[in-house]
């Protein structure tokens, strides 16, 4: 096993190189130059040049390149082209509030969207299927905005039941350190107050960000389920009378979700594209605004930084991913 | 009648959202929606945001005050200034104090001053060329001297720029000779009205600032000053509306799009505050490129757009028509002028002419818009509209700030058409016309329209030696006049500013310089 | 015919038949249809923002345009984007996982380490180069998502491909000299096209969300075009208050999208022989 | 007489399909005494599947029985519930073997836990004595280190070694009647030598009813104290082994005898093929194929006639003789 997984992080390294020359080739594509930005409004075409010069945006591609090279082996990430400040250090800052919400959304998504597709091919071409087959497919097409403004109206607004926006509410101080996760360190502190009131501005955002996840592993399950009923050994369990609950939600439900884990895993990245709406409408303090920040101000450092990281917790999950299917099918395992 | 009903709807809807509102507000602290700068250094950044921050955590020599601007003395008790304009002497008020209770002298003066050209970033643009850093000096600690390579005459009214840091505080954190960018870009070293929370910064999404009772300025004037704000950055235009109508937001940015008035006025925690600003909104073209080149098509182009329509219908009368390239309320806007009207017939005669010269109808003109500024859009495509009746092909280009500056470097890249604003960063005519249409600004996207015209750049070079106003605003009018005979853009629209606030707060102040995103004014109740 | 009887019975899979057959109708007479087809450019600021009526069913948007007319206009679009980049990508896609998954060693290796790096790639990111070397348009923006989107066939195809490989009737296929290419169209293809169906209807509707959100960064389709995604992505501004310009637009996508998974589901009923053995 | 273990009489099964509704099932009839095996034989596609779901009341959801009882041991297994069915009949009273031993293990679980599992339901009671009956079963099923069996997946075993399992796995609950489907034919024929002898042992041993399915004469001849003959979904005809392979009545069985390597020089084959039961023939469905058929044959059903002690055919020849 260790092997194994040593194996698949040795792979992961020259994906990773491909990505970063891929993503800095891509970027230099671009014509935007951070360098106007930089120098203001009332800059003259002179303190441009001087700011350009500065930082090394009239050297030769090659060298910017291994520069940078450098500085990621030494985990340092430079500074933001736009705002000066440390990528590494507000990415550090940012990393936990979008890794905590796609967590939860699918935590949401697992947790719903396994047992609705399994509900759903046990009633295959019923009604509970074709409602779910609908639904699903709601799921996946409703604009995200648009049903996270419709659950602000109605829960925030309306209700008042749950925040409207942001992590946490003004009042509260998180709590700091040591994990920067919200929910953690607060739990670690012991601060119930401020895990309670982080869990009520949560469950928005992860409910909105579950839906699209939610449909995708209902779907796969369901065909996951299906596929495994036509097995013999299905037949055979029926045969012998097995207790019918356990069957299904275990002996056939393991079967089944090999497609959804493998699902999981693909669907971790379009949680994290998905996270750049749903962070902007709550005003969650995640990487995915972050990131379209600096794509509107073409800020290359922070870009290559956003993209070796989503590529490193792409790798991650994927690695997660497998290790999760050895343990559910042996013949994995054992390499077979 | 459809309107009656329109508006009967929304003020349905938004009692109906205010109904359960109040209650999320959060006693003694006031929540802003509008965006923290991208970092905290007042020196390495100069954009509204880093106003709506600087303004209230540090103090300049010099500050901007009330509608329209006067330039009001601050750390500063006054100045002078010798006849050739090379001399500048600053008196700094006594018994001003940092943050962290130091002293601020002539030597932090100095020292901010020297940084700022050190660094070099947007704040300096407006010294680089003029002031060398060895020539900020301090005779004594209460004076500051300048002495300019040339005179300057947006000099003074550049002065509120610079922010004064803490010299000590700044020295002790320097690393490899950084000036402490590093440290400054997520700390303060402010002597203003409110001081930053240390700790609370998240970079474009958050951060705290508590009142500060030591501000030189006292508190009398306030009984009941807000005693702490939270920066938490709204992204969405309709969850800083739904905020600010459950009171979870106090204060928003000051670009309410027109449409949401009226359903927050409607409100019982909110309202809007209307201001006129010195914000212009303008159609540039690029003259150095075909086919704009031709007078004729600019002239054609200039009268094909609905000012009106645009003004009254689509923001709703919030905002002024501001026919030429300075603010109307601005001196040196001639008032003599009388710019462009929509008038299609004129349009299509000097289409016609444009023609006879060569220009072909069929030929696309592309518009670049800045695709998340919905105005840029609206505008483009009104625009479209009405050019497609005139026979113009207008192609509308969805793009972002950061390329069009990135192609605005060179005449060729530079696109045919695109629309954005000009903001107040000093108040002086050079803002607008100066750095406009001077030629030797070509290559930055302020001076994206290529006009060249000898006769202007020696009208805008001989403004900008002289100090005197009065010797400035003929020169600046009639170089503006020039400009709009020769139709170099197509000048809309001067900004009115709407900002929603909670109704708990009074003794709201706009200043078109840093658009009222100075706090200390501000009166709270709960 | 027997086939085609089948078909019918599923009721789900008509109905998304029906709302297919809709959809296609409106992208090719929209013009003759809607009943502002002006509306596709004009605009009427007289009558901006106003709430549904008898004159403007879904009522009219930021600049007076009947919405009715530019959903039935943007169906053409819609249409173009979602076949054109889920067609491409399992065009990529679907040949080289059954390549990876078929054949071992470096070849295979290789396949899937490039499949990993663009499966990684952010897409804004991928697509913001792309808008940035060929024009912001909608062709960029497709050409992105296809970039984006093809892993996605590749992962699967390749998995399933290996499963298969193994099995007894490909040792017999490979036993009496069958060649590569037809082991893996004929034999192995027909095998493995439900999870590829499955995937490919969820991307039909993914794509015209992700569409919607490049177009709203500068990416994707530009204004005036009567795009779905795009008339969403601009309602936002006026939301909460005009309800109906985020709505129509957003119904439009949810039903077409609705359609093809239906229909997705029904064909992949029809053509997965494990589940046509059952019956 | 004793109650057979398994009585079926009359029994008709259709399935729901689009052109109607198909008889896949016409009449079958037959029973099996404790001790004893039943073979079943039949081509591919006569029933035989249909037949053993119907019995264990897991017919497919388009499929249900139209007339006939079914008696075991002396219960009509149609008046049980699905739950009755599910917890006391199925894998307990009635023991089953499927066909191939490959596809039949679930490949997740591990022997013992789908063993057990099954054991655990029908019998409450402790675990471990659960475990150490299945270990005595797999020992007397002659697989190699039981203890450990229990503990490794499917995958694991060859293909004898998991049909041993399965026959363990139908007898764990003590059955009166086990269902074998074609338990050899996924084997090859060493491994299936062995198996049928261990089953014949089994039966032997235990008392137990055996309802063996096949489609192969040679592996009844071996195993089986009786054979019922299908055809198309109706039983054609019953009677101890040897003296049916002796003296076939049937013209089908005849035909079928005649096809079997072994027992032939030349390798006839039977023209024609078997009929859609939605599309079958009226009367006997074996007349378009059978070479003594007469017009009588298609007019109506032949109705059963016991020529011999303990045999009966299904034939309007032996009407005709039994009427003379």
């Amino acid at each position: 096993m260790a092997g194994f997984i040593a194996r698949r992080v040795l792979l992961v390294l020259p994906s990773l190189l491909g990505l970063l020359v891929v993503t800095f080739l891509l970027i230099r594509t671009v014509p935007a130059d951070p360098a106007v930005a930089l120098a203001g409004d009332n800059a003259t075409p002179e303190q441009i040049e001087a700011i350009r010069r500065q930082y090394g945006l009239d050297q030769p591609l090659l060298v910017q390149f291994g520069r940078y090279l450098a500085g990621v082996a030494r985990l340092d990430f430079g500074a933001s082209q736009f705002s000066g400040r440390p990528v590494a250090a507000d990415i550090a800052q940012r990393l936990p509030a979008t890794l905590e919400l796609t967590f939860a959304a699918l935590l949401i998504g697992a947790g719903l969207g396994i047992p609705l597709g399994v509900v759903a091919a046990m009633n295959h071409n019923r009604w509970p299927d074709f409602l779910l087959r609908i639904l699903s497919v709601g799921g996946i097409a409703i604009a995200a905005f648009w049903l996270a403004i419709m659950l602000q109206l109605l829960f925030a607004m309306q209700l008042g039941w749950l925040p409207l926006r942001g992590q946490l509410s003004v009042g509260l101080t998180p709590p700091g350190g040591p994990t920067g996760f919200l929910l953690l360190d607060s739990l670690l502190h012991g601060r119930l107050d401020i895990l309670g009131d982080a869990l009520r501005h949560l469950v928005l955002p992860a409910v909105t960000l579950s839906v699209g996840g939610l449909a995708t592993i209902a779907r796969f399950t369901r065909a996951g389920v299906l596929d495994t009923l036509q097995k013999d050994f299905v037949l055979y369990e029926r045969a012998v009378g097995f207790p019918r609950r356990r069957m299904v939600w275990i002996y056939v439900l393991r079967n089944s979700v090999v497609a959804t884990v493998s699902q999981i895993g693909l669907l971790f990245g379009s949680l994290i594209a998905g996270a750049v709406v749903v962070e902007a409408i709550y005003d969650w303090p995640g990487i995915g605004s972050y990131t379209v920040q600096a794509i509107l101000t073409a800020d290359a450092k922070v870009m290559l930084a956003v993209t070796l990281l989503v590529g490193v917790i792409y790798a991650a999950v994927n690695i997660l991913t497998d290790l999760a299917l050895a343990l559910i099918d042996p013949r994995i395992r054992e390499g077979r | 009648m459809q309107i009656t009903r329109r508006q009967g709807g929304a003020l349905a809807m938004a009692s109906l959202l205010a109904a359960r509102g109040v209650r999320a507000a959060t006693p003694g602290v006031l929540v802003r929606s509008d965006s923290p700068p991208a970092n905290l250094d007042p020196h390495q950044l100069f954009d509204v945001p880093m106003m709506g921050y600087a303004l209230n955590a540090y103090d300049g020599l010099y500050r901007y005050e009330n509608n329209p601007p006067e330039l009001q003395p601050w750390l500063a008790e006054g100045h002078t200034a010798s006849a050739d304009g090379l001399e500048w002497e600053f008196r700094l008020r006594p018994e001003v104090r940092f943050h962290d209770g130091a002293p601020l002298t002539a030597e932090d003066v100095v020292y901010s001053f020297r940084r700022v050209l050190a660094l070099g970033k947007a704040p300096a643009s407006a010294f680089l060329g003029i002031l060398k850093p060895e020539n900020v000096t301090a005779p004594d600690a209460r004076t500051v001297r300048f002495r300019l390579e040339r005179a300057y005459g947006p000099f003074l009214a550049a002065i509120p720029i610079v922010a004064i840091v803490n010299s000590r505080l700044v020295r002790a954190n320097e690393k490899d000779g950084d000036h402490g960018a590093a440290w400054l870009a997520g700390n303060e070293a402010g002597s203003g009205a409110y001081a930053f929370v240390p700790g609370s910064l998240t970079t474009l999404e958050r951060l705290d600032m508590a009142r500060f009772e030591g501000h030189f300025l006292g508190w009398s004037d306030n009984p009941s000053p807000v005693p702490r704000i939270a920066v938490r950055a709204a992204k969405e235009t309709s969850t800083g509306v739904l905020g600010l109508l459950n009171g979870s937001i106090d204060w928003t940015d000051s670009y309410l799009p027109t449409d949401q008035v009226e359903q927050i006025q409607g409100s019982r925690v909110a309202q809007v505050a209307k201001d006129v600003s010195m914000r212009t909104f303008i159609i540039r073209m690029n003259n150095a490129r075909a086919p704009f080149t031709s007078l004729n098509l600019r002239k054609a182009m200039a009268h094909a757009f609905n000012y009106d329509g645009f003004i009254q219908e689509i923001l709703k009368g919030y905002a002024d028509r501001n026919a030429g390239p300075i603010p109307n309320q601005l001196w040196g806007a001639p008032k003599d002028a009388p710019g462009y009207a929509y008038d299609l017939d004129k349009a299509r005669h000097f289409l016609k002419l444009a023609q006879a010269e060569g220009f072909n109808p069929r030929q696309q003109i592309r518009i670049h818009i800045q695709s998340q500024l919905e105005q840029t859009n609206q505008a483009a495509q009104l625009f479209q509209s009405d050019l497609q009746s005139i026979g113009v092909n207008l192609r509308i280009v969805a793009d972002t700030w950061a390329n069009i500056v990135s192609a605005t470097a060179k005449p060729e890249t530079s696109p045919d058409m695109w629309i954005h604003w000009v903001s107040t960063y000093f108040v002086d005519p050079e803002n607008w016309v100066g750095q406009m249409y001077d030629s030797r600004f070509h290559g930055t996207w302020k001076a994206s329209s290529f006009y060249r015209n000898e006769k202007v750049d020696a009208l805008l070079q001989r403004a900008r030696g002289l100090v005197a106003q009065a010797e400035r605003a003929p020169l600046y009018e009639e170089a503006t006049r020039q400009v709009m005979a020769d139709c170099a853009d197509i000048w809309v629209y001067n900004t009115v500013e709407l900002r929603g606030l909670a109704r708990r707060l009074s003794g709201y102040r706009f200043c078109p310089a840093g658009g009222g995103a100075e706090m200390r004014w501000l009166q709270m109740k709960g | 015919m027997l086939v085609l009887r089948k078909f019918l019975r599923d009721i789900p899979a008509v109905i998304g038949a029906v709302i297919i057959l809709f959809v296609v109708i409106l992208a090719l007479f929209g013009p003759w249809i809607a009943p502002y087809p002006e509306d596709a450019s004009a605009s009427h600021l007289l009558r901006r923002l106003k709430p549904p009526s008898a004159a403007y069913p879904f009522g009219t948007d930021n600049l007076g345009r009947d919405i009715l007319s530019r959903v039935i206009l943007g169906a053409r679009g819609a249409l173009k984007v979602a076949l054109v980049v889920v067609g491409l990508a399992m065009a990529i896609g679907v040949p080289l996982g059954l390549l990876a998954g078929y054949e071992r060693g470096v070849l295979a290796e290789a396949i899937m380490r490039v499949t990993d790096v663009f499966l990684a790639l952010p897409q804004l990111i991928l697509a913001l180069a792309l808008a940035q070397l060929l024009g912001p348009s909608v062709e960029s923006a497709m050409l992105a998502l296809t970039l984006t989107y093809w892993p996605f066939f590749t992962r699967i195809v390749h998995a399933e491909t290996q499963r298969l490989r193994n099995a007894l009737f490909i040792d017999a296929l490979q036993g009496i000299g069958a060649g590569t290419p037809r082991i893996l169209l004929l034999h192995i293809l027909p095998n493995i096209l439900s999870p590829i169906i499955v995937r490919a209807t969820i991307g039909l509707g993914f794509t015209i969300l992700v569409a919607a959100v490049l177009g709203f960064l500068g990416m994707g389709a530009t204004p005036p075009d009567p795009d779905w995604g795009l008339a969403v992505a601009q309602s936002r501004t006026y939301l909460p208050n005009a309800w109906w310009f985020a709505t129509f637009p957003g119904l439009a996508i949810l039903i077409a999208v609705l359609g093809f998974n239906l229909l997705g589901d029904g064909l992949r009923d029809l053509v997965d022989p494990r589940l046509r053995r059952s019956r | 007489m004793t109650v057979p273990a398994l009585a079926i009489t009359g029994l008709r099964v259709g399935i729901r399909s689009d052109e109607g509704m198909a008889r896949i099932l016409d009449h079958i009839a037959f029973s099996i005494a404790p001790g004893c095996i039943l073979g079943v034989v039949g081509e591919s596609g006569c029933g035989k599947s249909t037949l053993i779901r119907t019995i264990l009341g897991i017919l497919p959801p388009a499929a249900e029985i139209v007339a006939g009882s079914i008696l075991f041991e002396g219960e009509d297994l149609r008046a049980f519930s699905e739950a009755e069915l599910n917890r006391a009949v199925r894998g307990s009273r009635i023991g089953f073997v499927p066909q191939d031993p490959y596809l039949a293990l679930n490949p997740l679980f591990t022997i013992g836990a789908q063993l057990l599992e099954v054991m655990r339901w029908h019998a409450p009671g402790e675990r471990r004595s659960h475990s150490t009956r299945l270990v005595e079963l797999l020992r007397r099923v002659q697989l190699p280190d039981p203890e450990a069996a229990l503990a490794r997946y499917p995958h694991q075993f060859s293909g004898g070694q998991r049909q041993r399992l399965l026959i363990a796995a139908a007898l764990a609950c003590s059955p009166r009647l086990v269902i074998a489907d074609e338990p050899t034919t996924a084997l090859d024929v060493t491994t299936q030598q062995q198996i049928l002898r261990l089953l014949r042992e089994l039966v032997d041993e235990l008392g137990i009813a055996m309802l063996f399915v096949t489609h192969d004469l040679g592996v009844v001849a071996e195993l089986c104290d009786e054979v019922s003959v299908i055809y198309a979904g109706q039983t054609v005809e019953s009677g101890p082994t040897a003296a049916m392979l002796d003296r076939p009545l049937h013209p089908y069985t005849r035909a079928l005898l005649a096809c079997h390597p072994d027992r032939s020089e030349g390798f006839t084959g039977i023209p024609g093929a078997v009929p859609s039961p939605l599309r079958a023939p009226p009367g006997c469905r074996f007349a378009p194929r059978c070479a003594g058929a007469r017009p009588a044959c298609t007019g109506r059903s032949p109705a059963p006639q016991w020529p011999e002690p303990g045999r009966s055919v299904d034939c309007i020849l032996y009407e005709a003789k039994a009427a003379a």
